[in-house]
């Protein structure tokens, strides 16, 4: 207790503004009573965790200072993820300090809900579930997340305890089809484990891979791999999809068919290969596949899809020719009524041609084996229905939000008799209950997945629970057993004990300090089910008049299942594809709004058969012009302040009975019409214009051009050799007459290279920066002025003739390029802006008086400026409120308003370094300082280190022949080289 | 009343006030003065004063002014080096634009300065002779000296055409 | 002409001593935060060697400095004496505040780290009652309540100051906190959140002046 | 004789012929009359809208910058326009005071102080603008290098440091220039006064008599102050316009800027000398002293500088298309048809178009004509700045972040505020200051000579 009130002392050291140092009178210190051993105040402890912001399990290190987490970062020891993180993952500490999250334990009442203590709910839920047990069989329900490894087993046995079976692992998205798939094709009802890094040939059918698909971070590591430009070769993406997300931003082409008719694709694909004598088959294999395959002639799939046949063809070839190629399925693909077929498809296809085995491995288990289907949970809404369940406790997962109107859970959920949420949030289905009772986030929590076969992650708490009154679901679970006289989990006390159980404490710790136990887990040959052509294969139904456009429903890469709505860094974090934050917007293609009359930012009414929203016009070509798109995760009507009544959810869209041959949920099986509601609002959006006018900016050459050493010009090209000669000579000159005193000592020079054939726009580096840097989050309406405080932003540029799908995008992280020559440092009249020994673009807050000249003069536009005072508790945009002001990095000034602001390559990281260094009497060695941004880039893509270092990586890449520096002919010679992204052409 | 400093002649004609300085100068009066509305040349050519050295406190002035903007400029770009934007530490085409500036600032300054000087102002007690038209319409002129010198310039002033004359 | 040359010359160098004067004023201003060399603690190693932060060399006993009349600074819950401790006593300042010599900012110690010898020693008057402090501090402890110190020195939230380098670089913390052991209740002797102070020794040792070496 | 002049009852029979240096004194000191009702009718809404300015900059200061419609990248809006905008306002009145004395042209007498007057309060106005246009206001004098204990400086490189000496010197000097040339007039006005009034001007006076001694080194000194104002006027629009020209921002990093801008200057200063003189000379019933021929000498001062100015403009979009460079065309072709036409048309009718007109006679000799056109200048000239500084920003060099950028109400309200905190002081001027000089009106009379009838 007194040291949470010691750390809120020392963490004000956090809070304070820039503004005057406070005067120190009545500040009171106080000191434990006993120290902590492992604890010093100002040095960081790690703690290694698993994330469980989304099911794939990655592995992750907790930095806290002074006993708080303050940041989140990879492990790099961890097989899943390998050290990096996603978006999602760096903002799970928003979900930990969210100042919304459930902070005691409620009951309803007629007056709605009131406070109740712990052991009374704890009785009277012990006695219901009793009554439930003694009066019949599965009559208590336990709802939960993905759940593997100990925690899940004891679920189990705690509903057996009560004589139930009915245990819902539920997930909005559980890749039925997936496993339907194998198990229909190969007899094993398991999701495969892919591996893109060995791939040479990628071939998506709509899978999301890079946003939310199955392992997306994992993925984006592989991926990078492979797609990257590495020893003078690249693995070329295709991705095949009626709309082009984030993932497909990375593809070097294409192909949008008719919704629905991915699989049909697939199948032309197999077949040309299998024609062309390509496919690695057999005997009667050979015949079967054959006889199946020879009615998807190219031409009849290429009119069903509304493909070019030749299109067809040539990838058919190119997929056959490079060995192992992949095809995967999912996404947009995977959320029709023929999705399982699809799957079904791009496994034979994969089979075909001989990746099953390579790129395509399956184990006896994957994570997602377990996982319930849509199918159980509208089963268990019947039940509930029914009135045959008299207990129902959720733990983690929001039904009443993912599962679509038409499913009717809310009614059904009344006529259950007690209802329990164990929550950390009040979110819709917390708000249906009777008992709400204060759950701990992942980071409070003691636990172990099994995220891939063979792994054993381990989640263990990085500090204790931020509000005291708060307990862990398993903990209370094993109380009400306890009170309900019915012994569970063998005697453990809490959650600790079960996780812990049957494993030496030896042991045990060191799994914990290395996140957990990873075995490499061998594969399992599997062989062409006889059977695999059982369904019918052709376009699915979609629900509407047929004339509408078909409306694709995605996951919103940021906010996931709409788990995400409620922290402030997801909702500001622009979204992949469309740069949009905080709203709920309808991709509409530029045909089809010419011929509806709408234009960004207008309301329109969305009606399907099953339901009405509304949302906001943003005109994309990377819609298909008979397809409109919709991100889920808005829309919320409970929650938190971030998420309630923001934006819609377009799950009130579909139809609940719209499901595929796995009892999937259809995300994409209805078509919709759009009206205009004759409002407009702004759209919160960061882009400016979406062309970059050949300035050269974000920077692409074919793999024929980077083979044979061109790149792509820029407006620089004009600047001649002998200019080039007498700026350099210029240069030298200033610097001699420049660097006296203490810049005359020999320093490092800290540069930064991007390779952009590796960034895939996941802005991950995006949420790490606002984690380390107390970015402040400023809202919607801000963002719409282009206010956002973001110090690193992608952007995205549109290449070629946006009419079709023959189109390239650009993706570039800008952030402050620390020019050697900085327009911004000149200029500032109080020196608050100037250029470090060290290479940097020093920005001294304290010191700036906020002329705002030095953001004039950056033509890279990199500088923030804080029009509000985000820091200061009860002014209009005060960013941190408690509990949120805990995760403020303790090393980084939170800026007062009226300063300017801006990356400054995480200079407080270097100086820790520098000084741990110094006092350790060693010298620095590459990479022992890595800024928020390269530490979690999935892709690697961004690399920092000492430029005067020879040996240094920086060193060594930023001399590449495709690096290049943005706005080169403004001679500002910046700290930051970007590597040209390189885009494999056909017929690799 | 005790005997009179001096006599004063008010004059409401220009050529009239020339006239009476020019004959006492030709008198050899050194003790007189002129008080005029307007600053005309007729009357500077009658009393022939030479140079004001005004201009060359403005020299100075200005020279000082130069002096100390780069000065300063230099003594305190070098009192801290901060490196902005890879320019010399010394940068001399912004340090003009600052010893430009000080050199008209501190110029002028002492120009005005000077000229208090040298004038006598701020001038606190009452001038001799001084009367309130002289800043309307008429000029003044003003001559002491012993008895016999102030009759001599009654009888001078009356001859130029004096509208009146008294003894202050 | 020569009055005038001359009165141009003397104004030209009327204006350089102006302009002498001016930065020579700010040099001096700058001293001007300069403290008094401290002496009085040059007997303490200037290191921050394992000797350093260990009791050897404690020599306990003797009769206590006598209080002056009126005290400085602000009363603190337990008048914790650093003139008997650090003074008389001679127990190093890393004894207690050890995480100056290995982290960024400074502990106060625990009351565990005070028990380590008011466990045994009390200081009793002479009718053998435990001194009063003592008995709080003891009471304390047992009840688990920690001491609500009042803060004496504070850098500003947007200066990052890191005490082990300068500790490891042997400088005495009198130099910045003043002569803490002559003092019987602690107080500022200077605004150690002043930058001058700070550059100026800086400058004088020609150590680094880049302003991201605090500022961040 | 000591109490007060009355007003003269109406224009004189021969209004055309020259007035004496007694009439000049009395209709001079008529003005500083008690005020009637409209004179302080205006002066309570000139302080009502100083008090809403007022309020609006509190507003800001409580909440930050963000009350404004700065919206990134347009870092810079309405506030440094105005800045600007009355900086060019200054210019004219030295222009006049200083450089037309120089050039020894007559006409200037019966102008050059409420010229002067203008210059210096509208310095004064502009003067204000830097300071609450910075987002931390509070520590607006870090730009000063003054010692201080931390021992950081200010950034000589920064073109806003210049500013800071250019106007502080410019404010200075100009205030300078009006005050000595004030002194004989005080010291007219001393000897016409009693009471009060009579110590107040002998001390504003320093005392002057009037003696052969004070105006031999008078005379000096005033020219060698014209002959410093005249560089210092040039120079600092040329620094103010660096404010723009040094910056790398397309439609700012341009060599022509400093001629460009004190031309346009002192067009928008003549405007508003025009502007001002108009109402003044009917208030004040002046008509004798500021006559139709010294309005047709400024409109003709107008006509150059605006077809200088025309000509910039011409050369700016010139260069952008022969520079060849595709930022420079970018920004100047959104400028002319982009986001920002409408700003763009307005400047280019008001300054380019409109004082063409000025070529006519009938135009520069019709009083009310000239009123309505100076109008125009004044809003032309705002016009411009806000196109140069706005335009530039909202184009930039990153296509991703461009921007559109409108003032929001705080703003408006601080400009208005401007003009009234120049109104308010101009008032109180010309109340107790003459707003005419005396003695120099009284040298360009001829003087009186015998032989010549009482009049």
């Amino acid at each position: 207790m007194e040291r949470r009130r010691f750390l809120q002392v020392a963490g004000a050291a956090g809070v304070g503004v820039a503004a005057g140092c406070s005067p120190v009178s009545g500040e009171r210190l106080l000191p434990y009573v006993n120290e902590s051993d492992q604890l010093t105040p100002g040095i960081p402890e790690y703690y290694a965790s698993t994330c469980r912001e989304c099911p794939a399990g990655c592995g992750i290190v907790v930095k806290t200072r002074e006993a708080r987490a303050i940041k989140v970062e990879g492990n790099p020891q961890h097989p899943v993820g390998r050290g990096h993180l996603c978006a999602r993952g760096q903002a799970a500490l928003q979900g930990l300090y969210d100042p919304d999250r459930v902070r005691q334990p409620y009951r309803r009442t007629a007056r709605g809900l009131e406070p109740v203590a712990w052991d009374e709910a704890i009785q009277a839920i012990g006695m219901s579930l009793g009554v439930a047990a003694t009066s019949g069989p599965d009559r208590v329900a336990l709802v939960t997340g993905a759940e593997t490894g100990p925690l899940d087993a004891f679920y189990d046995e705690w509903l057996a305890a009560f004589r139930s079976r009915r245990r819902l692992r539920y997930e909005a998205f559980a890749y039925e089809p997936l496993r339907e798939a194998s198990q229909l094709t190969f007899g094993v009802a398991a999701v495969p484990e892919y591996d893109f890094a060995a791939a040479q040939y990628v071939l998506s059918f709509g899978a999301d891979f890079l946003e939310t698909w199955l392992s997306p971070v994992e993925y984006t590591r592989q991926f990078a791999e492979a797609h990257g430009w590495r020893d003078r070769r690249m693995t070329k993406f295709v991705a095949v999809e009626p709309r082009r997300g984030l993932t497909g931003y990375s593809a070097d082409e294409w192909i949008a068919p008719k919704p629905g008719t991915e699989g049909l694709l697939a199948l032309g694909i197999a077949a040309s290969v299998l024609r062309h004598g390509k496919a690695e088959l057999s005997g009667a294999e050979a015949d079967r596949v054959h006889g199946f395959l020879s009615r998807f002639t190219s031409r009849a799939v290429a009119d069903a899809a509304g493909v070019a046949e030749s299109v067809i063809e040539r990838v058919a070839r190119e997929f056959a020719a490079a060995r192992p190629s992949l095809a995967v399925t999912g996404g947009v693909a995977g959320q029709h009524r023929a999705a399982t077929q699809t799957a079904a498809a791009v496994n034979l296809l994969n089979y075909v041609a001989g990746n099953v085995g390579r790129t395509v491995r399956y184990h006896g288990t994957s994570p997602w084996d377990r996982v319930s289907r849509y199918r159980d949970a509208v089963a268990w809404v019947a039940a509930m229905r029914a009135g045959s369940i008299d207990v129902a406790i959720v733990q983690g997962p929001n039904p009443a939000f993912t599962l679509p109107k038409s499913a009717g859970f809310a009614d059904a959920f009344k006529k259950v008799g007690l209802k329990v949420a164990l929550a950390s949030h009040l979110d819709e289905t917390a708000e249906l209950c009777d008992y709400v009772l204060p759950d701990l986030t992942p980071l409070e929590q003691w636990g172990a997945v099994e995220p891939a076969a063979g792994v054993r992650s381990y989640v263990q708490p990085a500090m204790t629970p931020v509000f005291d009154d708060a307990r862990q679901a398993a903990d209370v679970l094993l109380a009400i057993a306890a009170k309900a006289g019915k012994p569970v989990g063998r005697g453990a006390t809490g959650a600790r004990d079960l996780v812990a159980a049957g494993q030496a404490p030896a042991a045990l710790d060191h799994a914990l300090q290395r996140g957990g136990t990873f075995a490499a887990a061998p594969a399992r040959p599997v062989r062409l089910a006889p059977d695999f052509a059982r369904l019918p294969y052709q376009a699915p139904a979609f629900d509407g008049d047929a004339g509408a456009p078909v409306l694709v429903v995605y996951p919103s890469a940021a906010l996931y299942d709409g788990r995400g709505a409620n922290k402030g860094w997801l909702q500001e974090l622009p979204d992949g594809a469309t740069r949009i934050a905080w709203q709920t917007w309808i991709e509409v293609h530029p045909q089809t709004a010419a011929r509806l009359g709408v234009a960004d930012g207008d309301v329109v009414a969305v009606t399907s058969p099953h339901g009405k929203v509304e949302a906001l016009v943003y005109v994309y070509p990377g819609v298909r012009p008979d397809v409109v798109a919709m991100p889920i995760g808005q829309g919320h009507t409970a929650y938190g302040r971030n998420a309630r009544g923001r934006g819609a959810n377009p799950l009130e869209l579909l139809g609940a009975d719209a499901t595929d041959a796995s009892g999937a949920l259809a995300f994409c099986s209805t078509r919709v019409t759009l009206a205009k509601t004759g409002r407009s609002v702004r759209l919160a959006t960061t882009e400016g214009s979406p062309r970059q006018l050949g300035r050269g900016i974000a920077r692409a050459v074919s793999t024929a051009g980077a083979l044979a050493g061109r790149v792509e010009p820029g407006p620089e090209a004009a600047v001649t050799d002998a200019e080039r000669a007498a700026l350099a000579a210029a240069a030298a000159s200033q610097r001699a007459r420049a660097e006296i005193g203490v810049y005359a000592q020999p320093h490092p020079k800290w540069e930064m290279t991007i390779d952009l054939s590796r960034c895939t726009g996941c802005q991950a580096c995006v949420t790490a920066c606002y984690a380390e840097n107390n970015i402040p989050v400023v809202g919607e309406e801000q963002v719409a002025r282009h206010r956002g405080m973001a110090w690193l932003r992608l952007e995205r540029y549109f290449e070629g003739d946006t009419s079709g799908s023959d189109f390239q995008v650009r993706q570039i992280p800008m952030l402050c390029q620390q020019c050697e020559a900085a327009p911004c440092e000149p200029v500032c009249p109080v020196y608050a802006a100037y250029h470090t020994p060290d290479g940097l673009n020093g920005q001294i807050y304290n010191r700036c008086v906020g002329t705002r000249y030095c953001a004039n003069n950056c033509p890279y536009k990199v500088r923030y400026f804080n029009w509000w005072d985000y820091g200061r508790d009860g002014d209009p945009y005060f960013a941190f409120a408690e509990p949120l002001n805990w995760q403020l990095n303790p090393d980084v000034t939170v800026r007062t308003k009226g300063v300017m602001e801006k990356c400054t390559f995480c200079v407080q990281r270097i100086r820790f370094a520098q000084n741990d260094a110094k006092v350790r009497k060693r010298e620095l060695a590459d990479g022992d300082v890595t800024p928020a941004c390269a530490q979690t880039c999935p892709a690697d893509a961004i690399v920092f280190g000492d430029a005067h270092d020879p040996a240094s990586r920086v060193s060594r890449l930023k001399g590449d022949a495709r690096g290049y520096h943005v706005f080169d002919l403004l001679n500002t010679r910046p700290g930051i080289t970007y590597l040209e992204r390189v885009i494999a052409d056909g017929e690799a | 009343m005790s005997a009179p400093a001096g006599v004063v002649g008010v004059f409401g004609r220009l050529d009239a006030a020339v006239e009476a300085v020019g004959s006492l100068k030709a008198r050899g009066y050194a003790n007189y003065r002129v008080y005029s509305p307007v600053p005309r040349p007729e009357l500077a050519d009658a009393l022939a004063k030479k140079e004001s050295p005004v201009r060359v406190f403005t020299l100075a002035g200005a020279l000082c002014g130069t002096a100390f903007g780069f000065f300063y400029a230099i003594a305190t770009s070098l009192d801290w080096p901060l490196i902005t934007g890879g320019k010399p530490i010394i940068s001399w085409p912004p340090f003009v634009v600052i010893g430009f500036e000080t050199t008209i600032l501190i110029g002028s300054l002492v120009t005005v300065g000077a000229m208090f000087l040298l004038a006598g102002l701020p001038k606190l007690g009452r001038a001799p002779g001084y009367d309130p038209r002289f800043s309307d319409d008429k000029f003044g002129v003003v001559a002491f000296g012993g008895p016999a010198q102030l009759a001599e310039a009654r009888d001078l002033f009356r001859a130029a055409g004096a509208e009146e004359v008294k003894d202050v | 002409m020569t009055r005038t040359t001359s009165l141009i010359a003397g104004g030209v160098l009327l204006g350089l001593t102006a302009a002498l004067a001016g930065v020579s004023l700010v040099r001096g201003q700058g001293a001007g935060t300069r403290a008094p060399a401290d002496t009085a603690f040059s007997a303490l190693p200037r290191s921050a060697g394992a000797g350093y932060s260990s009791l050897d060399g404690v020599r306990p006993g003797g009769d206590w400095p006598a209080l002056p009349g009126r005290l400085k600074g602000p009363v603190q819950p337990i008048f914790y004496r650093h003139d008997i401790h650090a003074g008389q006593y001679r127990i190093p300042c890393l004894y207690c505040h050890n995480n100056a010599a290995n982290s960024w900012t400074v502990n106060l110690p625990s009351e565990s780290t005070c028990m380590g010898c008011h466990l045994v020693t009390s200081a009793p008057d002479t009718a053998g009652n435990p001194n009063a402090d003592i008995a709080k501090l003891r009471d304390d402890f047992t009840k688990g309540v920690p001491i609500p110190w009042v803060r004496i020195n504070k850098i500003p939230e947007y200066s990052h100051f890191p005490h082990m380098r300068h500790v490891a670089a042997g400088l005495a913390c009198q130099t910045c906190h003043g002569n803490i052991q002559q003092m019987p209740r602690v107080f500022p002797v200077r605004n150690v959140s002043s930058m001058g102070w700070c550059t100026n020794c800086h400058m004088e040792r020609g150590v680094t002046r880049d302003c991201t070496a605090c500022h961040f | 004789m000591a109490t007060l002049a009355t007003p003269v009852a109406a224009a004189p029979v021969h209004a055309d012929a020259p007035p004496t240096y007694a009439e000049t004194t009395r209709d001079v000191i008529a003005t500083l009359q008690p005020p009637g009702r409209k004179y302080f009718a205006g002066m309570a809404l000139v302080l009502a809208g100083l008090a809403f300015g007022a309020f609006c900059w509190g507003y800001q200061l409580r909440y930050g910058l963000g009350v404004t419609g700065y919206q990134p990248p347009i870092f810079w809006g309405s506030y440094i326009t105005t800045f600007v905008f009355w900086v060019g306002i200054a210019h004219s009145g030295t222009l006049i005071s200083a450089i037309l004395l120089l050039f020894r042209s007559g006409w200037r007498t019966a102008v050059y102080r409420a010229a002067e007057m203008m210059t210096v309060f509208a310095v004064m106005t502009a003067g204000l603008f830097p300071i609450l246009h910075l987002g931390r206001a509070w520590y607006a004098y870090w730009v000063f290098p003054y010692p201080n204990f931390r021992g950081v400086w200010s950034n000589f490189r920064s073109p806003l440091v210049w500013d800071v000496f250019a106007i502080s010197t410019y404010l200075t000097v100009s205030a300078t220039f009006l005050t000595m040339g004030l002194i004989p007039d005080v010291a007219a006005v001393r000897d016409q006064a009693r009471g009060w009034r009579k110590k107040l001007y002998g001390m504003l006076s320093f005392g002057w008599k009037g003696s052969d001694r004070e105006w031999h080194h008078f005379g000096r000194m005033y020219l060698y102050l014209a002959g410093f104002a005249t560089p210092l006027v040039l120079s600092v629009h040329s620094v103010v316009s660096w404010d723009f020209a040094m910056a790398i921002v397309p439609g700012w990093h341009a060599t022509i800027f400093a001629p460009y801008f004190v031309a346009g200057a002192i067009f928008s200063g003549c405007g508003m000398v025009i502007t001002i003189l108009v109402p003044l000379r009917k208030a004040f019933r002046l008509e004798r002293y500021i006559r139709v021929s010294h309005f047709e000498s400024l409109a003709k001062v107008c006509l150059l500088t605006a077809s200088i100015v025309a000509y910039a403009y011409a050369t700016e979009f010139f260069m952008a298309w022969y520079s060849g460079n595709p930022f420079e065309r970018a920004s100047f072709y959104s400028r002319a048809f982009g986001q920002y036409w409408w700003a763009t048309w307005i400047m280019l009718t008001c300054n380019a178009f409109i004082p063409q007109l000025l070529w006519f006679k009938k135009v520069r000799t019709s009083v009310p004509t000239l009123f309505v056109i100076s109008i125009f200048i004044n809003i032309g000239m705002w016009f411009e700045r806000f196109v140069i500084i706005v335009t530039g920003l909202s184009h930039e060099y990153e296509p991703w972040q461009w921007s559109y950028y409108v003032p929001r109400w705080p703003e408006l309200g601080i400009l208005v505020g401007s003009f009234c905190w120049f109104s308010m002081w101009f008032l109180l001027a010309i109340k107790f200051l003459p707003s005419v000089a005396i003695a120099e009106m009284k040298e360009a009379l001829p003087p009186p000579l015998k032989g010549e009838a009482h009049r």
